[in-house]
């Protein structure tokens, strides 16, 4: 394991404070826990929207906390859910007497500690509604299984729920909003290499030279498949067949795509993906109205990628079109 | 209450042993952190009570160790033996000797707290597959009026067949759910580290037998 | 060498049309040439700025391309300075009649090749001037050497002599506040791994596995020295002194700071690096105006890390912080 | 013009066919990329003669190689050999055969167009040390009489001690100057490449001579 890190189990902790001095006219931390909210927190008569999960992920979750998007992220262990406590100090944090708006992503453990927090807070008398992203298309969707992971789509939960809230509605039109953009959001994401949890000290799988992982998930889950790599044009192919197959975009529809890297990405080949997903959309007279390409959903140094394709409506527009002003998302 | 912080130390004790083992197993179905998960969490369990100065009962204690593992170790599995604590501490409170009925009752009301929490049941590939047959077996040879140490072994026999069990199907609960197919042939971390928890209690009681 | 692409000779040609694709509110090609110029270029009454050199550093160059910061970007071949004829097309495409900013990155090749491009602009007739970037002090800088190279403190040339053009001042303005941050930035990088150029095949050098480069440039070329990695904070406080050292910096200055990665460092540990420069600033009563943390001036998917540190006066840290609106610079 | 355009293609041949190995030099000291720049070039310079219908003169040939060189290497080397060839192209222009005294003419011109545009001189490891002794072995040899092919024989050798000459010296221009004491033993692949070409204009016209 080589890193730029100081002592693995400092890592997330030395990271907030590094966030927090780089970008204190957006963030501040919450006392005592890892948690950073909005410098202006809490936003009176706004509903609050709190984001969170394992650490690893960056700009996920901290990154997105501003105007616009969210008010809060709770930073967990790398790849680790955040404790019930944790989230609970940032719902008091950034409620500013409208609710606050829980955006969880589709795992076990998120789940069940963002519940206790929310629990929590409901003895204190706040009120807390929640939205449970599950974009990535890679996973089956049975009643069976624990359901679809949540991945990169959420960035535009957050961007989308953030505009809605920005706006003044209330809690519960912030979780409709948010559920819509669920609703029509499908992701998938490959991976070309492993990445290494700093408390772990080694990679959590391998691939071989000429090995890549389909269907890969954010936290070093294996994927749906391994096979031989192939050009830019078939992954990016395979993915967003994968992903139409899963809505149901039409000739005429719009929406909203992102590329997105997992950390080890150079930004060049994520181009190239998107000129292949760019170029299929066109085929199918899909109209993209807006493109992210970037590192927005991350793993770590992870080597892959992952694409996203969110079905608009005139308010969903709107919303994405709305300005942001956060450390990792900035949009005029 | 120096025997239930002993064995709760005992506990610690393994599973910070069997932090790379757990975390290998979870490297293969899932995202390789369960050691790492239940170790920062025992850690924290071993300095708050040796922080405390003096906790009056059992249920104290394994109020504790719930309310630290929840605050620590995130994840899944953090929620889950979280709970299960807190569930079994309610049955102790005020206790400071566990007789084999009450145990009986903690056992009943950990895995209580789990299926609440978890809203898994048993063959989903989780920690329930240990635990399970584990109090199955514990009620059984209770009615036959086992001791508690004999009880405790047999449950442990049955959590270590349960943990084999995990190996061969599929899981459709937690984060391994997502591999489908692929996860058949894996032992579960969480039965894994269940049948930790059972095996080490069950030789602590026979310890304090002698 | 595993990449998302489709045909390592093609990488920079899908690469602008991938870019293109995603952000035509910002860009638009010129066409037959690896060239991305401003939507509404050329903007008439405005110096035109154009910078480019080898790809594989996005987002550089052509993710600066838009309101606040350059009119045009020229891609290279992956590490390879373009050539004078792309160069001249840049030039004539952005020219709104007040002439042309060319910003150099202080290569043997860059310098050559944007030089013959302007002496051909110069006999249509076209004002060009020239800033030569030379921020990395890991090279010492003798009349006996090229001089230093142009790294990451690039970025901030756009940025601030992309302001005062926007702005409205001339040419000699405009090249007088470019010359003023080139003054006035130093960086340094480091490298824990190599990337591997697509043509190539395979990376230029290797580390082992407890091995880094210090003084890192950003095309693979060999730094100062190598060493056994050490912490985050002993890497950082190498890196900051040699650049304290070659700036006049003293207590009460304001500074700019930007922890740059290379294209295959995780976010974490940037912010990690960042935790240790805010602090190692703070104790000399260097007070931080702005940071940023990111991929700015990348190395394809290099591991590792650059520090920049501009000195800033009144003027520049108004141009700093005027906004700006490109593809991977966005800013109120 | 036949013969110009097929020792053309002769260079291009031998660049394309070192691709590797210059490519191999530059990662040593610099980018990586000198074979991979080359290459481009002279694949670029191949197709446009292939072209191009009916080009009048040697100056012709030479300017096209040079404004291709130009347009499609970057990089240093681009602007550099463009330039010579550029500068060679100007002495040869219509002109459909070349003798000695032209050929040194030529020569000279290219290594002028290099100096310009580089800033460099002989001994900091750069082409210059394989064009320059060459330069010198070929008009020492001219005034003795020798023939152009023998002239070109000699220059070649010098050029082979020159590209021998750089691994024992710190560079100081181009990228390679940023490793300092760090560039010593590295044979520079631009001056590899100019001994590259000289050696197979030499072969090309002792080839024609028979
Ligand atoms: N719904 C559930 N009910 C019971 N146990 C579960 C459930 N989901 C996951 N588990 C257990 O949790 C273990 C994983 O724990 P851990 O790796 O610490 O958390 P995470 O999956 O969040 O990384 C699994 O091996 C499994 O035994
Ligand atoms: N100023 C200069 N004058 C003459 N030759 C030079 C100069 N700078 C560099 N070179 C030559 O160019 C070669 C490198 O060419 P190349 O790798 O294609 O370009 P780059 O260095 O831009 O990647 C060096 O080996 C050296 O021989
Ligand atoms: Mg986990
Ligand atoms: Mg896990
Ligand atoms: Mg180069
Ligand atoms: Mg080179």
């Amino acid at each position: 394991m080589k890193k730029v890190i100081n002592n693995a189990e400092q890592v997330v902790e030395e990271m907030l404070q590094g966030l927090v001095l780089a970008h204190p006219q957006y963030v501040k931390r919450v006392a005592g826990f890892d948690v950073l909210v909005r410098t202006n927190s809490p936003v009176q008569g706004k509903v609050g929207l709190v984001s969170g999960g394992g650490s690893g992920h960056e700009p996920s979750h901290g990154g997105y906390v501003g105007r616009g998007m969210l008010d809060g992220a709770v930073a967990g262990a790398v790849f680790t859910s955040p404790t019930p406590d944790q989230i609970y100090e940032a719902v008091k944090a950034v409620d500013g007497g409208k609710g606050v708006l829980l955006v969880i992503k589709n795992y076990t453990g998120d789940i069940m500690n963002f519940e206790m927090a929310a629990e929590m807070a409901a003895v204190d008398g706040v009120k807390v509604a929640k939205a449970i992203v599950n974009d990535d298309v890679a996973v089956e969707n049975s009643t069976w299984t624990t359901g679809r992971r949540g991945i990169a789509g959420t960035v535009f939960v957050h961007k989308i729920a953030g505009a809605k809230a920005e706006q003044g509605a209330n809690l519960a039109e912030v979780q409709k909003t948010a559920e819509k953009v669920i609703a029509n959001v499908h992701s998938m994401g490959m991976a070309l290499s492993p990445c290494t949890v700093p408390a772990a000290g080694k990679t959590s799988f391998t691939l071989s030279d000429n090995e890549v992982e389909i269907g890969m998930g954010i936290h070093g889950e294996p994927g749906t498949h391994r096979e031989s790599i192939r050009t830019a044009d078939e992954i990016a192919e395979h993915l967003l067949n994968k992903i139409l197959g899963d809505s149901e975009l039409k000739a005429g529809d719009e929406v909203a795509v992102m590329v997105n890297g997992l950390g080890g990405t150079p930004l060049m080949e994520l181009y190239i993906v998107n000129r292949k997903v760019a170029a299929m959309l066109a085929e199918k007279n899909i109209v993209i109205a807006k493109t992210y390409v970037g590192n927005y959903m991350t793993s770590l140094e992870m080597a892959g990628f992952s694409i996203t394709v969110l079905k608009l409506d005139s308010e969903l527009k709107a919303l994405l079109f709305a300005p942001a002003d956060t450390p990792a998302f900035v949009q005029f | 209450m120096a025997n239930a912080i002993a064995a709760i130390e005992a506990l610690a004790d393994v599973i910070i042993a069997n932090k790379e083992k757990l975390t290998e197993l979870d490297a293969a179905i899932g995202d390789a952190d369960h050691g790492i998960n239940m170790t920062r969490g025992f850690e924290a369990v071993r300095s708050k009570l040796a922080a405390v100065e003096q906790l009056k009962d059992i249920g104290s204690v394994l109020k504790l160790v719930g309310m630290t593992l929840i605050s620590t170790v995130g994840g899944a599995s953090g929620p889950l033996y979280g709970t299960a604590f807190i569930r079994a501490a309610a049955v102790a409170q005020g206790k400071t000797v566990i007789d084999i009925d009450m145990a009986a009752q903690m056992f009943e009301a950990a895995i209580g707290g789990i299926k609440d929490r978890g809203k898994a049941v048993r063959g989903e590939k989780t920690m329930l597959d240990a635990l399970e047959p584990a109090y199955e077996a514990f009620t059984q040879e209770m009615v036959k009026g086992e001791s508690l140490t004999g009880c405790l072994t047999l449950a442990t026999a049955a959590a270590a067949s349960g943990v084999e069990y995990t190996k061969t199907i599929i899981a459709t609960k937690g984060r391994a759910s997502y591999l489908g197919e692929r996860s058949i042939g894996h032992q579960d971390p969480g039965a894994t580290s269940s049948y930790l928890i059972l095996a080490t209690l069950t030789a602590f009681a026979i310890e304090q037998e002698v």
